[in-house]
């Protein structure tokens, strides 16, 4: 096996084992601290695919989590104050729903988007998540800008979601489908011809594959798996608002992809990690933590090429 | 043996407050974004009133913890998570912001937390989602506009134009003074609220003087305050559109005001229930130290803050730092038996208090300095409307 | 012999400069057709436009009697046309194996597979190791792109255009900026495969077009002047005055 | 609606639009010949008003204030091109976003440890503080009118020196063709380093402009750049006149749309349905016409010529 593989192995080892043992060690917030920087993983995970693998710098990827999360908050209000039945509590309705209203609004959006390029590509991704979000903080129904409580989390039958171990326990997993998802697809034929429209659109074109449908189908996918991640993001902090759809919000997830390392597995992961560790020990020590935070960003695009995860071993995928 | 262990068990009761863990508080507001200028304030005010309890309530050893909510729901929910499961805090305190607020609750109360509001008062915490272990020192949103609406009544005004920023306590604010203004309201802007809040407020104050209303009605908190009283100054709207405003034109404010030569602002009018001129020993003693220490006049964010810490410290004491029984402590918190910087404090049935609301005015000090004065009582024991749809006695 | 290829009256300008001005070419089926020029004759604008890269302002272009004036380059590639690229043009961030793999991968057709590693695709691979072996390159075959010589470079591009089995095969001065063995090699090369294909070949080096050439176009200002048998070619006088009398 | 509210919506939205210039204009020059994204653009506007007022109240003289910021502000920019922009020339956009991410971080947090979270007021002089009167009751703000005049005129300025001077010339050159400029001999360093200075004396000017209305705040420049961006992209990346047509497209959309959307809204759904979603929607107007404008020219309105 690799340096990089067996990193990817101890980190996902750690992030398994630790959470749990804070938790049961009368640490829950840690557990929390946890649960969030796994489900915000899976987000980066998914943003890895279209900007690490193919090449596609959007700048709107909050809005796919934000969506997401409003996908568990929305049947979830209505349950309470309209009097939806108890299926739209339901787990089985509200996740695929978040799958799907991500999947189709990536779909719509994505047929814009690429038709451009470049920095008019990361610009018009923005100004769809920024349309997004004035569209939420305008119906007031839902709280608007203030925001949305969700009551009650996603019912399953085998899992109970209030319970922050087995909330974590869901998280988790799915950051490993996710990872195993993102892997089997950039190294499958899909995959192959992903990345070479990175590399080279031109080349692509003339042997003769559509790069522009490839590229479409390949955001889809990613925006659903955002949507996925913003749907457990609800559940976990039972609260929804326009914020988490901020421009600022799809940079962090940027960050994050880039810090651990671009198109890499274990990347996005890395770069949750010390993003999240980082944000909440540096916070802790002063109000003024966006001074050294924002200095190590710059640090790391300037000096840290290809990200943590290029520091250790060759690119092998 | 028998008399042993009975003894033991004396001593150990006896020894328990000596031994016992400090009472920790943790306490929410922002102090980061240009809205930290309010979060400051409050926590000088809160340290000030840590300093006139020498740290201690009775025998107990208070402890405070600030978190900062960075003027975001997600972010304030999220330092009150680490407040109520890391550092274990038994109350968490503060709020500026309604809609942090409505965010924050349910960490809160899920944990059996006692929460205290120092100044958001959002209506649905005051109605149908009151909470035994909810307590307010300051308001609910509506009855400070409500305050202003009867002195509009009182003062002839027939049609007004109303402005706030687009969230909770915005909207609350027009809906109060829309309550008891008899008036015609003849139009309403909400505008962009949050770490990129509009604040160039021309397309309004135009639509607002063309609209001939006889005044104008807004609320706008913190940095914004000072931001639209310049521009509204500017516009030379003094003598057509005369300014009625609630959380606005404050200690905040002021000395940004006075420092730049707004004149015009000086006999300006709003209502507030609190006023650093209130005439009872222990607002003299909080305003004189306040100035002594930090050099300007305490905001009514710093006085509610006061209030809370001075709050829980009396209910600490009563039972006698025993953090295990919560109705007890909810007992001692509700008798509010405590020296309150507005005089006499007694809560409703929703736990929000039942208070005056006065009419300041803006005037300079005696040392020159711009600060307000109580010029009526509009109010008297005044019970917030949405206290009939709270479920509590 | 019929036309594979016929371009009637082809224009395209930028910005004042026309750079194709009135072009009309035939490539008969199974012809290595070479075209020649002096710099900034417009040469690699024509192939773009053959390829489907640029638009012409005007004019048309047939292929196999079908017009594909305003085909994307992909529909060309699916009816036979692939390029090789003057500039090195090839995904270098991936293996010398995995470009040739994605050309093969393009002909079959069947891209949209999610979940079946591409790399253990044995009628994939294998096909590319052959390919690999024609043009000289099979221990490189796990390498880096970016890691190989220019002339390797060169080398890979015609076996991607194999790849693809193309009935029309443009190719954009493959031996550009090779030294003289290497640029031997190519002939070879080109000699092998000559017949099997229709080339379109693009080429400054003057003996390797007179050595391969079945016919030669002389493009001076994004006009042909003649089109001839290498002989004819080589005993044109306006070629010589235009173009082989500059160099 | 009457005409003399039109026309004072019109002056408003004129303001916004020329302000909104003043920063895009320089985000579209170090964009379209250093091919660098700045994000970072909005904190040297930001860094302006802070400048500006502190020296107001130093000099007591608003406009004297100015005359000084405005070149501080610049060098604050050469500065900024010398030690973060330059290094990332070479990179890709996506290592610019992030980069000048972190700039803004460090800046907003230098800016609130420096001048403390409260933000600065500026006062201003007497004569701008009053108004004017256009015609009948139609009466605008002295400074609003002065920021009209100073935005036109640092436009006019922009426009000569772009399309008039040596300098303005190699500007021109440079955004369409980088090597040509270099192949001249001209020294190509010096050159970016003076674009990105010009750029940054216009946002800081912009700031200037602005701080005596709504103060100067932390973190007043993150509204403002992405606005800013979608002005330099719906005008084409390079382009200073269509920046100029697209901020004051942009500004009157923006003013229009808050003054008088939820009239029209209220024509076909509940008044407070209108009141609570025309904000939010003439929020969004903005980006709606970016996307229709690049769906429809992926290049922008005014594309630069060869790239």
């Amino acid at each position: 096996m690799t340096t990089r593989g067996w990193i990817t192995l101890a980190v996902m080892a750690l992030l398994g084992v630790l959470p749990p043992l804070f938790f049961l060690t009368g640490n829950p917030f840690y557990l929390d601290l946890a649960t969030r920087l796994v489900i915000l993983a899976i987000a980066a995970v998914s943003l890895n695919l279209i900007l690490g693998y193919g090449g596609l710098v959007s700048f709107g990827h909050a809005a796919f989590v934000g969506l997401g999360a409003y996908a568990v908050g929305i049947p979830a209000h209505h349950w309470l104050y309209t009097g939806w039945g108890d299926w739209a509590t339901m787990g089985y309705v509200q996740l695929p729903l978040a799958v799907l209203a991500c999947a189709v609004f990536a779909l719509l959006t994505g047929l814009v988007c690429l038709r451009t390029k470049g920095v008019y590509f990361i610009m018009i991704t923005m100004a769809f998540a920024q349309m997004i979000y004035y569209l939420i903080v305008s119906i007031e129904e839902y709280g608007g800008d203030d925001g949305l409580v969700i009551d009650t989390r996603s019912q399953f039958a085998w899992i109970d979601l209030d319970n922050p171990l087995q909330l974590f326990g869901l998280a988790y997993v799915s950051l490993i489908v996710s990872m195993v998802l993102v892997r089997l697809i950039v190294n499958s034929r899909f995959g192959m011809v992903l990345q070479g429209a990175k590399g080279n659109p031109d080349r692509m074109a003339t042997l003769g594959f559509n790069v522009y449908v490839f590229r479409l189908v390949a955001y889809v996918i990613s925006g659903a798996m955002a949507g996925y991640a913003g749907a457990l993001l609800g559940n976990f902090t039972t609260f929804i608002s326009p914020e988490m759809m901020d421009w600022s919000r799809s940079g962090e997830l940027m960050f994050m992809v880039i810090l651990g390392g671009a198109s890499t597995t274990v990347g996005p992961v890395l770069g949750a990690v010390v993003f999240i560790v980082l944000e909440e020990v540096l916070s802790h020590f002063t109000i003024y933590w966006h001074l050294p935070f924002g200095l190590l960003l710059m640090a790391v695009v300037l000096f840290v090429r290809g990200g943590l995860a290029g520091m250790f071993g060759r690119k092998e995928d | 043996m028998k008399r042993l262990m009975t003894m033991a068990a004396t001593a150990s009761l006896l020894a328990l407050p000596l031994h016992a863990e400090p009472v920790k508080i943790g306490f929410v507001t922002t102090l980061t974004t240009g809205a930290a200028v309010i979060g400051t304030d409050m926590q000088n005010a809160v340290n000030l009133a840590m300093e006139h309890l020498g740290g201690k309530a009775g025998d107990t050893e208070l402890e405070v913890i600030f978190g900062d909510d960075q003027f975001a729901p997600e972010a304030g929910k999220q330092v009150t998570d680490k407040l109520v499961k890391q550092d274990d805090v038994d109350f968490v305190a503060g709020y500026i912001w309604s809609h942090v607020l409505l965010a924050s609750r349910k960490s809160v109360l899920d944990a059996d937390k006692i929460l205290i509001s120092a100044n958001a008062g959002p209506s649905q915490m005051a109605g149908k989602l009151c909470d035994k272990n909810f307590f307010s020192t300051s308001w609910q949103n509506d009855q400070t506009p409500m305050a202003m609406g009867e002195v509009l009544n009182r003062q002839g005004v027939k049609s007004l134009y109303l402005m706030a920023p687009n969230y909770a306590a915005g909207k609350d604010m027009t809906a109060g003074v829309e309550r008891t203004f008899t008036g015609e309201i003849v139009g309403k802007d909400l505008t962009k609220w949050g770490a990129d809040a509009q604040l160039d407020f021309s397309a309004e104050l135009a639509k607002a003087k063309a609209s001939g209303a006889d005044g104008l009605f807004v609320f706008y908190p913190g940095a914004a305050g000072g931001a639209f009283v310049k521009q509204y100054q500017q516009a030379g709207l003094k003598e057509t559109l005369p300014l009625y405003s609630v959380f606005t034109v404050d200690a905040i404010s002021l000395p940004k005001l006075q420092s730049a030569g707004f004149t015009d602002v000086i006999g300006s009018k709003v209502t507030q229930e609190w006023d650093p001129s209130l005439d009872n020993a222990a607002n003299k003693k909080f305003v004189t130290d306040f100035k002594a220490k930090f050099g300007h006049y305490p905001s009514y964010y710093g006085a509610q803050s006061y209030d809370a810490i001075m709050l829980i410290a009396s209910a600490v004491e009563k039972v006698g730092g025993d953090m295990s029984d919560k109705d007890a402590l909810r007992a001692a918190l509700k008798e509010a038996d405590f020296e309150s910087v507005r005089g006499d404090f007694t809560f409703g049935n929703n736990n929000l208090p039942v208070q005056n609301f006065y009419l300041r005015e803006v005037v300079e000090d005696a040392d020159g300095v711009w600060t307000t004065k109580v010029v009526e009582t509009v109010y008297e024991n005044h019970v917030d409307s949405f206290a009939a749809e709270c479920d509590m006695k | 012999m019929s036309a594979v290829l016929q371009i009637d009256g082809l224009n395209k300008s930028f910005g004042g400069i026309k750079a194709t001005d009135n072009l009309n070419l035939s490539v008969q089926k199974g012809e290595l057709h070479a075209v020649i020029g002096p710099n900034g004759a417009g040469k690699t604008t024509m192939i773009s436009q053959l390829c489907g890269s640029q638009r012409p302002d005007t004019g048309r272009i047939l292929y196999a009697g079908r017009d594909i004036t305003t085909l994307p380059p992909h529909k060309r590639a699916h009816l036979g046309i692939t390029r090789s690229y003057q500039i090195t043009s090839l995904i270098m961030e991936m293996s010398v194996i995995d470009n040739v793999a994605l050309a093969l991968q393009a002909r079959d057709g069947h891209s949209f597979r999610f979940l079946r590693p591409a790399r253990s695709l044995s009628h994939l691979r294998d096909k590319a190791m052959d390919l690999l072996g024609k043009v000289d390159l099979t221990a490189k075959a796990e390498h880096r792109t970016k890691a190989l010589s220019h002339g390797e470079h060169r080398r890979m591009e015609i076996a991607i255009a194999l790849a693809s089995d193309a009935e029309l095969m443009l190719l954009d001065e493959p031996m550009a900026g090779l030294g003289s063995h290497e640029s031997m090699q190519m002939v070879e090369l080109l000699r092998g495969i000559k017949g099997q294909h229709t080339i379109l070949l693009i080429e400054h080096d003057m003996e390797a077009v007179f050595a391969l050439a079945d016919r030669i176009s002389v493009l001076v200002y994004g006009h042909i002047i003649a089109t001839g048998t290498p002989d004819e070619i080589r005993g044109n006088e306006a070629v010589q005055h235009a173009y082989l009398g500059e160099e | 609606m009457d005409f003399s509210l039109l026309v004072i919506q019109g002056l408003n939205g004129l303001q916004l639009g020329l302000l909104l210039f003043l920063v895009a204009s320089g985000l579209t020059l170090v964009f379209g010949i250093l091919d660098f994204v700045n994000l970072a653009h909005g904190s040297l506007y930001m860094l302006g008003a802070f400048f500006c007022a502190t020296l107001t109240y130093l000099f007591g003289n608003f406009i004297l204030a100015l005359i000084v910021a405005v070149p501080i502000t610049g060098v604050i920019g050469f500065l900024v091109e010398r030690f973060v922009a330059r290094p990332l020339y070479a990179r890709d956009h996506l290592d610019h976003v992030l980069g000048t991410f972190g700039l803004i971080l460090v800046i907003d947090t230098l800016t609130h440890l420096i001048w403390g979270p409260e933000g600065l007021s500026v006062p201003l002089p007497d004569w701008l503080r009053g108004q004017i009167t256009l015609w009948g009751d139609t009466v605008v703000p002295t400074f609003r009118l002065m920021i009209i005049g100073a935005g036109l005129a640092a436009a006019a300025g922009l426009f000569w020196m772009v399309n008039r001077t040596r300098l303005g010339m190699l500007i021109r050159a440079g955004a369409s063709n980088r090597t040509m400029v270099s192949a001249l001999g001209i020294d190509i360093e010096l050159l970016f380093g003076l674009v990105f200075a010009l750029g940054a004396a216009m946002a800081g000017l912009a700031g200037m402009l602005i701080a005596p209305i709504t103060e100067a705040t932390i973190g007043m420049g993150n509204g403002i750049i992405i606005t800013a961006f979608v002005v330099i992209i719906v005008g084409g990346i390079g382009s200073i006149k269509g920046a100029f047509i697209a901020a004051l497209l942009i500004g009157l959309i923006d003013t229009l749309g808050r003054s008088f959307l939820d009239d029209i809204f209220a024509l076909f759904m509940s008044p407070v349905a209108a009141e609570n979603s025309a904000p939010a929607i003439s929020a969004m107007l903005i980006y709606i016409i970016m996307a229709l404008v690049l769906a429809f020219r992926p290049q922008g309105l005014f594309p630069p010529k060869v790239r």
